[in-house]
């Protein structure tokens, strides 16, 4: 896993681009690490901590004044990727980014996924902007030929003959847009308007019913999360969760963006997680959720 | 109480030694440094306790940190003498200009903290200053205890440890169920420090509490017992709600009244932090060190040089950043250069 | 301390009465109203006192004053026995999401109020409540001393005319030199509320103020002494320096340590108000709502009906709006509105 | 003097011109009566409070967050106008305001000038955005034939045969640019770049030997106004000063915009002002200073 150089980097945005409910916003990065599972790479689930130069730290509300926590969707070798959902004043003020403007971006952050041992299949399932770190999870581990741009180099991380299944859920369609940052997604939505009507989690009960040894990685609202993990638990099925927390500082110095560990005490999911391993957690709780920082 | 006017760095001679010496080294180019409590720092920019995690940092940042390190001494996070896990999530929430936190002083306990966490910050300050070819940035630790024994007990320890240079005691933290809160009541406060005064010849800093009604006379009574130096200003004792509807942003809401709604922290109440308390900050710092004759730490809401020099204006020797190096990590070295 | 939980309005049984009145009422889409001592208020929101001059207001905006008069209740400005003058300028200080003052309370003297002032009031709540087709808008009128004798004296003189409502003591405005602060202090507090209760048979509500220890100690100690209701919080203590070169904005400046500057505010400190304090007015109302049994009066901070309804919430019978209304003269009827 | 409306109004801009260092801020506003002085009118010396609705209450250094005041500058029949110097953050706010955007307003408030009797000479005279209550006090006095847009209606308030003498002092000459809002204006500056070479109160000195029966209007820095106010008590000259002070409020409710009374006590700027006799004042104090608000 790569160390994020000590301060926050000015970068300026490349372009925000509509994807359905979501927004990618796209950062013109060279020193970022590329994509992979050695040492110094980008480890697919690290995140980073942004701050628009303008108009942060007031406005009505007097929010936002913290950095926001966003995992990196895609790593291109001249850009880094942010999936956005406006849920409040942060993502709102992201989401307004042009061309041109400045950003304070610290990363990359915390722990990332580690990819599946001799030759087990990967699940990766996930729903809402938590499909942002499965989208270069999916690039690294199949060498970036999905649905990743042209100019996506091929990570130094490809697995060989790993085998990928992705399973997405979705609120509606607008959100099921979501879905094209990733290759051959089997989608589900909850009214039923794209693919599976009904639970991500009922598409892969079936998947693992079918491959027992697959190894899961998860990434969504806390609903889902502990669907997944409760699953999991009950298939003696390994799976990484990639967690969210309402964070101030993203770098272990405030202690404020933690989750329950199994047997007791507390993880800081900035450094012990963002993925951390189904195992640790007795359950996923409703502040460990998906979407929304920190709902 | 409105402070004496000649204070608030009206004269002259009431300025920290140190500035003068800034005056002179900037003109030179040289890097300035200064005198506190025996300690000499190469600038008067720390951290505040419990926001800077120089072991996780390390971790994320690695030997970047060594070569940068913000801080001209660290200030360790508060231990106690039992290990405590903290508050449980949420644990933080944005305000106007600023940050409740509701963290609970989650540390190892003072076993834990003198086998696996000293050595490790011992090695960090060392690193920070060999990095910059000086001796070990000074290292501060702060303690917590609901009673002069126990402080005793936790003052008694870091006093056979060389590599502490100095021991903060949290007379102050608002948001941990400590009953009684020692640091509000001056004769109280004398008494303990005072108590543990005599088990150290390290400086020792009082860390005072703002919710208080006469901090002047707290940090006096602080003064009287022995203390080397007073660092203010803690947290604001301050709380929030669960929002309405998630995602529902603040302003937008038709507030309806009445709607069932728990606090939103774990913790219940919190302490307030940030620019929303750098005003109450300037005036409580202006009034102690109107007040005492120790050194003065200054802290609450500073982000920039700016800030930092009104609170040496009105008579702080050395400044501490928090919440700020949450916006940036690299804040202290920032506000350092700026002065 | 901590808020016990159970309170913060997460029991339906601890809301306000008038809260189901009003969600019954705007189902039926009826006005709300609220008992409050004894008292028949149109909505909760009522002015902080010192922050709407109605005589003022009636000069500057005539009769659309009274034909939208942003509140319930209206409460005078703080009256001293004696006149004053108040503090020399600069009185104003805007922080980060907020406002610094320093006003120094000055006001006609009791005498000056009762002959001049008082009448002129007295017509304008009158024609406020007949723009509305009621009575007279309640007149609370807020009075200072710094003594319980002194204190007597205005209460006294109150009491027997009969255009005032209500008495509001304020034992805690904090920029004003009189010496000890009487409300920090619960044992005098207690004493000083007893002695006034006598003087007269009108509500009775105690200010408190919000640099103390432990202010539902404070709280605990008026009601004990007396009082009908509480009010908080006041300002909080705090102060600014002279900016450094005229014109030049926060953070732009390369900040020179150690530059000559004054304090900015002619009264020396101040009182910082605003969104900054919203979240410490949450934690101390919140506190004194779950310790004492009579109504609370909540402010600090209070912009919008969202924040409003938190006050509620934990426990606040009547919100005053203080610094928003000079942002939207208005702001009364725009939050009780939103209600 | 007229009444305002009890509650600040939403208006839309509909342009900011630039004027050497200053700017012209145009508001479309068709309910601000017109200037004269008549009871109803709006009086030259009259302000308003102005508030941005977008990116107020926040941003760097979390300023401006209060109102701020500005003299209405002009009054068409569609519009108003302020003068703005760029001296912090709320001023630098409005002057980045474009047409379309909008603004709270709460106005007319305070006195104004009252119109020199019997025919008696108005000498007005003012310093840097100091002018803006001279040009609408010109308009006014002359029936707006001077330097006033077309569009500017011939006001209420013409004084007939009265005469205007105009004399401006500025820094340098990117300020003098200031000075085309007044007609025929003589104009001092302290670098001498335009017009008399020093300051102002040199040129009234003179027009007040010549006319010492004529009545002074001034609006300026405080030590330009406290060097009026000295000048007129020494050879007993009526001045109506336009005072400023730092303020919250604007109609009376804060008593923070105070400036010392002859004689002992403070009069509020805001509601006893911001046009005061100079017979009131004992000396004119650099918190009571022309452009630049609390300076
Ligand atoms: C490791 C990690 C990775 C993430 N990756 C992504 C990503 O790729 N894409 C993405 O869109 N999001 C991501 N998030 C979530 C994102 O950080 C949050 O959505 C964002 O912080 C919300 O900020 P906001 O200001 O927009 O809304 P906020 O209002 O700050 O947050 C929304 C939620 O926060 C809570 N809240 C409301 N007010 C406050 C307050 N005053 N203080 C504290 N909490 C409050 C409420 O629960 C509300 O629903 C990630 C989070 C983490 C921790
Ligand atoms: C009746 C009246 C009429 C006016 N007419 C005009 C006009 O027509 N055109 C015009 O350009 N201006 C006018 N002004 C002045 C104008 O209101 C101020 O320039 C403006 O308020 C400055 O605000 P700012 O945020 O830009 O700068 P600020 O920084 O708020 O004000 C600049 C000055 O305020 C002081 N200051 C700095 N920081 C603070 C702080 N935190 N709190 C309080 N004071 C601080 C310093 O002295 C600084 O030099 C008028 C003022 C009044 C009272
Ligand atoms: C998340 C957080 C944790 C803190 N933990 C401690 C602590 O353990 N001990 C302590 O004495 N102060 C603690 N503080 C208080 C800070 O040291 C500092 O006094 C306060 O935050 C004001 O400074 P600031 O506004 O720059 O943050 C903490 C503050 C924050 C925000
Ligand atoms: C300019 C100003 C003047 C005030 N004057 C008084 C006063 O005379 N008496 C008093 O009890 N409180 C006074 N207060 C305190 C307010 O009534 C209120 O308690 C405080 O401002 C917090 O509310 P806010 O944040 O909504 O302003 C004053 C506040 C301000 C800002
Ligand atoms: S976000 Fe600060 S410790 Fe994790
Ligand atoms: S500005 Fe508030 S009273 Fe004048």
């Amino acid at each position: 896993m790569s160390e994020a150089p000590f301060g926050r980097r000015l970068l300026t945005v490349t372009g925000v681009d509509e994807l359905g409910a979501y927004r990618v916003l796209r950062v013109a990065d060279r020193d970022m690490p590329q994509s992979g599972w050695q040492a110094g790479d980008l480890h697919p689930g690290q995140f980073a901590m942004l701050t628009a130069v303008e108009r942060w730290g007031g406005g009505e509300g007097e929010r936002p004044y913290l950095p926001r926590a966003f995992s990196v969707a895609r790593r291109t070798d001249s850009e880094a990727h942010f999936l956005l959902e406006d849920v409040g004043p942060g993502t709102q003020r992201l989401c307004e980014l042009r061309a041109g403007d400045q950003l304070w971006v610290l990363a990359p952050l915390g722990r990332g996924f580690t990819p599946p041992s001799d030759g087990r299949r990967a699940l990766l399932v996930g729903g809402g902007v938590g499909i942002a770190p499965l989208a270069i999870h999916q690039d690294t581990l199949v060498g970036g030929t999905g649905a990743g741009p042209q100019d996506l180099q091929a990570p130094a991380g490809r697995v060989p003959g790993v085998e990928v299944t992705v399973l997405l859920g979705f609120r509606d369609s607008s959100r099921a847009t979501g879905a094209a940052l990733l290759d051959r997604a089997q989608v589900a939505t909850d009214d039923g308007s794209v693919g599976h009507h009904g639970l991500v989690t009922e598409l892969l009960a079936a998947e693992i019913e079918r491959d027992p040894h697959a190894i899961v990685y998860a990434c969504g609202p806390a609903g889902m999360l502990e669907g997944v993990r409760a699953l999991c638990e009950r298939t003696g099925t390994s799976a990484q969760l990639a967690l969210e927390a309402g964070m101030a500082c993203g770098y272990g110095a405030c202690f404020g963006c933690v989750v329950p560990k199994r047997g007791g005490g507390y993880l800081r999911v900035c450094v012990d997680g963002p993925v951390i391993d189904a195992a640790e957690l007795e359950h996923v709780d409703a502040h460990a959720g998906g979407a929304g920082g920190t709902r | 109480m409105p402070m004496p006017e000649g204070r608030a760095g009206l004269d002259e001679r009431a300025w920290p030694r140190w500035i003068s010496v800034l005056g002179r080294s900037r003109a030179k180019g040289r890097a300035m440094s200064i005198e506190f409590c025996g300690l000499t720092l190469v600038h008067p920019i720390i951290n505040g306790s419990g926001t800077f995690d120089a072991i996780a940092a390390r971790r994320v940042f690695g030997d970047a940190l060594l070569a940068d390190f913000p801080f001209s001494a660290y200030v360790s996070k508060t231990i106690t003498l039992e290990p405590r896990v903290g508050n449980p999530p949420p644990r933080l929430w944005e305000t106007a200009a600023g940050l409740i936190n509701s963290i609970g002083l989650p540390n190892k306990g003072l076993r834990g903290y003198l086998a696996e966490d000293l050595p490790q910050l011992a090695e960090i300050v060392a690193g920070a200053g060999a990095a910059a070819g000086r001796g070990p940035v000074p290292l501060i630790t702060n303690v917590m205890g609901a009673s002069a024994e126990e402080l005793s007990t936790l003052v008694g320890a870091c006093e056979e440890r060389p590599e502490i240079a100095a021991i903060e005691l949290n007379v102050s933290c608002p948001n941990v169920k400590t009953g009684l809160d020692i640091g509000a009541d001056p004769v109280q406060l004398e008494q303990v420090v005072s108590t543990v005064r005599n088990r150290t010849g390290k400086p020792l800093i009082v860390k005072l509490t703002p919710n208080t009604a006469d901090v002047a006379a707290c940090a006096q009574a602080a003064e009287q017992g022995g203390a080397d130096a007073v660092s203010l200003i803690n947290t604001l004792r301050a709380t929030a709600l669960a929002p309405r509807r998630s995602g529902q942003r603040a302003g937008e809401s038709d507030g309806r009244a009445g709607e069932s709604r728990g606090l939103w922290l774990g913790g219940g109440s919190g302490g307030q932090s940030g620019p929303a308390i750098r005003a109450v900050a300037l005036a409580q710092v202006s009034a102690v060190a109107a007040l005492v004759g120790v050194p003065v730490i200054g802290m609450g809401g500073v982000q920039s040089a700016v800030h930092a020099c009104d609170l040496i204006d009105v008579g702080a020797t050395l400044v501490a950043v928090g919440t700020e190096s949450f916006r940036d990590p690299a804040a202290g070295s920032r506000i350092a250069l700026g002065l």
